[in-house]
């Protein structure tokens, strides 16, 4: 490994078919990975179709902390199918180890029906211009060129043994693939057959039987292994007694239960439903009624209702489905009902690249909806932040009564990453003001505001109305009113604004400790662009180039004051402004001009709905800090 | 509780067009809550867009005046976060059969206990008396430039084909039957649907007073041993084709009265509480207190308890070989 | 043309599951094309989103994959503005029945002349099984964590509650009764609606093809003279309770084939063509012609004889003084 | 009048309840100027009911041009009832004339039940702090004690006279009392009653028995007023052959004529239904087909689809309807589908102020919409511009392939003006490229474009899809073709940019030879609200001071080069920045901040949801001029 080969210190790609079995390997994998004390950040690239196209799952293994983001050469590669083979071959590089099923050899480019075809004609193309015959041997040979050590294996000759032992079927015996892909990675960077036993049965905790089977498959692997170079892992340090090992969509159903929240209405969308299902799939234990609406117009709906009531409620969405949300936020607005909404990014616009990830929704969380609507809107970059800020949506959305949008976006979602338990004694419910006994002469609007003391329906008597309203609810069209609600509404955030520290909360920089005034290059990120960039700083100041990230938590209330101090400073001492973003038109960039008038213009960019990588990420600063470009879009990764 | 119909009033002016039907809702709405001495805190009149989306701020009870089209929903978030309450919805034909249709439809399906009160006029009155969804084909009221050139919508053929449990017709101004029908549905348990025809004076010249006075008859009248109400789950195919088939009639002759009752399907808040046995204790309003701060519900252990299964625990490899018990003894799903 | 079934099927790869019933579905809908002798670029499949809302991409005819719970207006308006043209909605029972199910009402309305498939797999296929509003209360597939609590929507009840004057059902796997089936809602002019069973072999193992193999009939077999079809109004009443009669039936047994047919409702572009002397001979697709640069459609003098209800001739206190003719001779209406 | 009294020189307002008949008196008079030669601007302010709340109109009327916004005090009020004579009797003052039903002089403030509870609650207050009584006849004694001319008519007496004569019923009779309103204005501004009667034969031309009954009552009004001192008003200037009388709806639904939409497809709401219904009474003889959706969802799916077969199609609504419309706009944007949404703006957020005006929509217009979605947007200041962009709404949408988003709003809408027919010579229809002979392998989204020749369903096949896709149409999820894709569809838009001149076209400076660089102040403002403005900088430049409006006519593609110099000068020259608009978060200038750096830090901003008044205005910019204040918020208008 080059000197500076970043963090995370191991990465592994596994690829195969939608629905053969890939997140199965990955599970086992990072469980066992993390009882031994590792870290793993775990994330999935798939096709929007249920079974056939192809897929891949990279997994970063650390020692200390949970990766923040991903990078190629990897380390290790297992292929399920000859497709994987092809899509992946430049993912590897001198001192990779590559594992394939040595069966689909002779299969050519041209006899993947799966494959897209635009992905086929440039694979073809580029195979041309490298002169490698586009068959699965022609591609390990090139491998094997550039110095990756390739590993065939005959899955076939597994599979017929397995049919013969158990007497199984040819669909069924396939199952155990993803055993072959798990243990082969387990071997090739050291873990023990025990210790990837463990993976093995938290997977199959209800089913022992399937343990033992898998088991002996991971022994044919192993032994067939015995011989290869394994790839050293570092002790893991200081590791905790216990491990979460949970998506993004997880961490935030489980922080929206610790928040108390006692409806979640939602209508299924990727990459938004798996939170739902899991929060679903422990109702009996939380009480959280899981609400299935028929769209997300009757989502919105049912949770603000549910909202008045005096629950804590929430809905969760992506692009599309917030479309349909958004007059039912203006609703909320209006009504001062407190509500928040997990929108999960995926690539756009209309249905675009619906299993894919971006930041392209930013301006529309911040500016949709007619009228003019207050409301708060944050954004996590990690699991870790994501279970946090779903607690904190709640806590704020009640203590303004005001809507929240809480954005993540797919990479976050649908990573697997190894956590801590939730330390909930740090966590607290605000509920903000309540009236605790609601008169017959109840307002809910009570002027001057921002925050009137709030009763809920079942305890009082009061009005909605999606109208401008006087301060019992009832509509009216009177001026005088109509000002002193606007204002209302907007104080809200200006209220919020100076509760909610700039500093370290609204805005962080990263070092903590950077000088603006001390640097080469200031770069603006957000969301899990921005954690990928906190990874490539510390590269960049590796190299010696004094770096530093800000990053925005908070776009309402926006942090305008310190944003634009620190970019003056950092500009005055002849730092180079950089945005980095995962959208094509620089919307947080765009949102710092509008509110603190900082220009970021120089930009690095990718849209492709695959993550941002850490080795081009880096690359593209240092051409920017060395070459002076002004625009660098990104397009790593199949 | 005064039992005062007065006391459902609240002393807003009502700004409907003198003569509306609206009228006759409102006063039969209000009379039934006080005859059945509904705390008005515990009751919620939940309506969409539209001249009768007005109706929650002329009554003294919990009101939302929602979105067009969207009541039903924001009603069931109510009723299922509170299921203590009662919880009306008032909309008209645009609202709940036009741009509401898919969650009017939706509700059906899931037999929440809401009572569904249709302001029948035939035409959008709020945006000037446009052609609704219950508006014959054509029909020139006159509004219209031209005759309507789409068909009616059977609101009663619907309400049965979607699954509401309750379903009848009345009359605005027959407000002693309006009162008995909607009593009726308040105390169904499930979800009730109750088209009230409901003349609009400013737009509608065809569906006047003087055309239902003429052509409004009790079904009971014509038929004096109609019975809708399913008993046992046997009777459904049977009493919902009697009631699809006398819903039809729509002319010269419409029917008023219930046309259908199934006792026999549970409402939705009982299959949440079914699969979900923190429910009734703990329904979503009253998961957390009143007060403004508070801990969260559950501890660490009880988190690591409840999300067991993305619990892992760490064995590190110097834990491995210095003896301490594998972890194999303290499996996620055994803690 | 040629009527060569190849010709109507695209040469991408299909990614739908192995053994998924929208095979036959394809099959039957690209063979019928083929029989019927349809024009590629004369026929429009409209879709929404779901694993169904794929279709259009397999199918060598116009294809427009649309929004989920959208595809029947999209439709809509594809029909009105070129009614020369064929136009199938394929979508699947979450887009047409959950999401979309106020526009599936609305279509029943209009008549519009369009044939809608529905997918009928009882789950949202592509968002990984969920219960759709085609699946019974308490059934459980293998993609559910817990029975399902809703109710299910009967799509023949509802389509022809809302007035579709074509109403069948078939099967995915039997595709030579679907071929028959779709041939006849293709050639009906007004809006003909198909349930179609679709084993969904990924999510769904409750109605699979082993059930289905089981439970399916048709109707002719059971009542030979069967005759859904209503050729004038006084027979609408009967057929259509006969219909809904036939409808409920959904269990062990259930029901293909032809359920209601109305042939006196008139389709809604024969409404429009009646009140819009122009809309025949000058559909909107053809009121411009397909030059990059034209002049617009009308002159001045014809802005101001189209709509001079607007026109005021000005004749000004001089000109009145110098008795030049009062305009009260030219009225904007005479003009 | 005081030497700098604005134009226009003649300003009435009428009063009454609504669906008493204002806007029959408002046409007759409207009518009966024009045919005069007077250009006019009326406009109405309603409560979102039907019957019975009040309303009121206001009539500019002006020899060379159409007002460009009205002003108080008015010089002439007519009043139909006691609501009325309450809620304007601020808006006369010395030298205005006032007409009052004197039956009601006894009639307290209490009784009024049809006004809202606020309205009666400020007004008694003001009334207490004057010391007037809170009854018509106290408020009369006030008015005339500012030097108002008060004349009071005893309606009850025409009524009763109307019903013997007539043998007809109260409300029957009451349906006249519109005439006795409009007559009082005509005589009062010196109208002959043969004048008056061109307004009432073109009101009445189906029914030529009530031109006769009315003018029996004009003359009952003439005669009763035949002392009081009349309001000359100067001789029109070279006045065309014919007026078109026309809101600023039936304008648009006249340019789509124009245009050539085949199809328009619409779901009521207020104030965008007039528009549709205009067009659908015209449907006949223009052969366009309008069609009424069931909700938004479906109506810009109609017309996207119809646009998809050679149809120009369109659609038209307000805030909540465009929340709903905004999933297939971006449909429209990935398909490259020619779709124009006249969007008019009303008070929000949500139902908020439903009959009344704002531009409160900007940044929605211009960022709803999950995922990246360019389309072009522009704003009408004018019934004119109005027209003439409603026609270039379609060329714009066909030429680039692109949504279009026409903003307009209630005052626009819903206010009447006097226009020349449109000379449809000067307009020219503008389709784009149309591929002649779409052939088999016909690729609708052929690269690089940005514009693919069209071809139309029914012509060839092709395909659409709402997820990204490749040259034909069909899905694809290859990072290539996902660029190529991306940058295609943002290529419109620069193409457009420099295609569509900045100066005079996409940005507007007035006066036109103002030079920025010898300004007191420059004045940024867009719509309706710019209109008033160019009519303030008049006033402004007569009292000395040097101003200049900048107004901004496309917010897509955005004229950022010009207006950054033109305020960079400005700056320079030490002229102040002031911003002018109708909402509250000052949404044009955030975007002039966002695309062009240009800062305007001092705002005019009203958001009551009436138009904004020059005398107000023109008050504010002074004030801001004379004492720097950076905000003013305007709150005239009952
Ligand atoms: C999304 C949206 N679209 C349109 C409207 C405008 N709108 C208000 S009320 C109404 C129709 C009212 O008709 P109906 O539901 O029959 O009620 P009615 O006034 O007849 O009681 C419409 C279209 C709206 N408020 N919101
Ligand atoms: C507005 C919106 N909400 C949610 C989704 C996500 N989604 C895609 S397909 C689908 C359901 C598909 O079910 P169904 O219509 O039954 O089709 P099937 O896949 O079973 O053929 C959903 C919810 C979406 N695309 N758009
Ligand atoms: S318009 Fe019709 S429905 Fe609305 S208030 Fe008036 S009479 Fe009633
Ligand atoms: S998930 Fe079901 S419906 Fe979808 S393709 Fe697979 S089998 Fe077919
Ligand atoms: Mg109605
Ligand atoms: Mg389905």
């Amino acid at each position: 490994m080059s000197m500076d080969k970043p963090p995370p210190p191991l990465m592994a790609l596994i690829g195969g078919p939608q629905g053969a079995g890939l997140e199965t390997s990955a599970q086992v994998l990072t469980v066992a990975y993390a009882t031994l004390g590792y870290r793993v950040l775990a994330s999935r690239e798939y096709h929007s179709n249920i079974i056939g196209r192809h897929s891949y799952i990279l997994l970063g293994v650390d020692p200390a902390r949970v990766p923040r983001g991903h990078r190629y050469p990897v380390d290790v590669a297992s292929f399920m199918d000859a497709e994987s083979v092809f899509t992946h071959y430049k993912d590897v590089d001198r001192g990779s180890i590559v594992f394939y099923d040595s069966d689909v050899d002779n299969v050519s480019l041209e006899r993947i029906v799966s494959m897209e075809t635009e992905t086929k004609r440039r694979l073809r193309r580029e195979l041309e211009e490298l002169g490698v015959e586009p068959t699965v041997v022609g591609v390990t040979k090139y491998m094997k060129s550039m110095g990756v050590e390739v590993v065939g294996f005959s899955y076939r000759g597994l599979l017929s043994s397995l049919r013969r032992e158990y007497g199984i079927g040819y669909a069924e015996a396939r199952r155990y693939i993803s055993m072959v892909v798990a243990a082969s990675v387990a071997k090739l960077t050291g873990l023990s057959l025990e210790e990837l036993e463990e993976g093995l049965r938290y997977r199959f905790r209800s089913r022992p039987a399937l343990v033992e089977r898998n088991m002996a498959v991971a022994r044919r692997v192993y032994s067939h292994l015995g011989n290869v170079a394994q790839i050293a892992l570092p002790e893991p340090q200081e590791p905790p007694d216990h491990y979460m090992v949970m998506t993004g969509n997880e961490a935030v159903a489980i922080g929206k239960a610790v928040a108390g929240v006692g409806l979640q209405a939602y209508y299924p969308i990727t990459p938004a439903q798996d939170e739902s299902f899991y929060m679903e799939a422990h109702e009996d234990q939380t009480g959280i009624v899981v609400f299935q609406a028929e769209d997300e117009l009757a989502a919105i709906a049912v949770a603000t209702g549910a909202a008045l009531t005096g629950a804590r409620a929430a809905t969760a969405t992506s692009g599309p489905g917030f479309d349909l949300m958004i007059e039912g936020v203006g609703w909320a607005c209006i009504n001062e009902a407190p509500v928040a909404v997990t929108l999960y990014q995926r690539g756009g616009p209309s249905t675009g690249l619906p299993t894919r990830g971006s930041q392209e929704d930013l301006l529309d969380a911040a500016f949709a909806g007619h009228g003019e609507c207050p409301r708060i809107v944050v954004a996590s970059w990690s699991h870790e932040e994501a279970l946090t800020d779903a607690v904190e949506a709640q806590n704020l959305a009640e203590e303004y009564q005001i809507p929240v949008i809480h954005l993540l976006d797919k990479f976050l979602a649908n990573s697997v990453a190894t956590l801590p338990p939730p330390m909930t004694t740090s966590f607290q419910i605000r509920r903000g003001s309540i009236e605790p006994r609601p008169g017959s002469d109840y307002r809910r609007f009570a002027l001057p505001g921002p925050v009137s003391p709030r009763a809920f329906i079942g305890d009082a008597v009061m009005w909605y109305t999606g109208d401008e309203h006087d301060e019992y609810g009832h509509i009216t069209e009177e001026p005088e009113t109509r000002i002193a609600m606007v204002k209302k509404r907007f104080a809200k955030l200006d209220e919020a604004a100076r509760n909610i520290p700039e500093e370290g909360v609204r805005l962080h920089l990263y070092p903590e400790d950077a000088d603006p005034s001390g640097l080469d290059m200031l770069i603006h990120s957000w969301g899990t662009a921005a954690r990928v960039t906190a990874e490539a700083v510390d590269m960049l100041r590796r190299r010696g180039l004094r770096a530093a990230l800000v990053r925005v938590h908070y776009f309402s209330p926006y942090p305008s004051r310190l944003l634009s101090s620190i970019a003056a400073e950092a500009h005055q001492a002849g730092a180079r402004l950089v945005n980095v973003e995962h959208n094509y038109t620089a919307q947080a960039a765009k949102i710092a001009a509008m509110k603190s008038g900082v220009v970021f213009d120089t930009h690095v960019l990718k849209y492709t709905g695959r993550p941002i990588y850490i080795d081009e990420l880096v690359e593209a600063l240092m051409a920017i800090h060395e070459k002076g470009l002004k625009e660098v879009h990104l397009g790593h990764g199949a | 509780m005064e039992h005062d119909p007065r006391r459902y009033r609240t002393p807003l002016w009502v700004d409907w067009c003198p003569g509306c039907g609206n009228y006759g809702i409102l006063q039969a709405v209000t009379e039934t809550l006080a005859e059945l001495g509904l705390p008005p805190e515990k009751t919620a009149i939940v309506s969409g867009i539209g001249c009768s989306g007005k109706t929650p701020h002329y009554v003294y009870a919990n009101g939302v005046h929602t979105l067009h089209g969207r009541a039903i929903p924001y009603a069931t978030g109510i009723k299922l976060a509170r299921p203590e309450l009662t919880v009306i919805v008032e909309g008209g034909d645009g609202d709940l059969l036009g741009i509401g249709a898919g969650h009017f439809v939706a509700l059906g399906r899931r037999n929440i206990d809401l009572t569904v009160i249709l302001h029948n006029n035939q035409v959008y009155g709020l945006t000037k008396g446009q052609a609704s969804p219950t508006l014959p084909y054509g029909v020139k009221t006159k509004s219209l430039p031209k005759p309507n050139i789409q068909d009616m919508i059977n609101p009663l053929a619907l309400a049965i084909a979607s699954g509401y449990t309750f379903v009848a017709r009345s009359y605005a101004l027959d407000i002693k039957h309006l009162k008995s029908v909607l009593k009726e549905a308040i105390r169904h348990r499930g979800a009730a649907f109750i088209d009230v025809l409901q003349p609009c004076v400013t737009y509608n010249n065809v569906y006047t007073v003087h055309f239902y006075r003429k052509a409004l008859y009790r079904i009971e009248d014509e038929e004096p041993d109609w019975d809708p109400i399913v008993r046992s789950p046997d009777e459904e195919t049977e009493k919902k084709a009697a009631a699809l088939a006398r819903a039809q009639e729509w002319g010269r002759r419409i029917p008023l009265g219930i046309f259908y009752v199934n006792k026999t399907r549970s409402p939705f808040e009982h299959r949440i509480a079914a699969r979900n046995p923190l429910y009734a204790e703990h329904p979503p309003a009253n998961r957390l207190s009143r007060e403004p701060q508070q801990q969260p519900p559950y501890t660490i252990e009880e988190v690591m308890s409840i999300f067991k299964d993305r619990l892992v625990k760490v064995k590190t490899r110097n834990a491995r070989r210095s003896g301490i018990p594998s972890s194999r003894d303290r499996s996620p799903e055994e803690s």
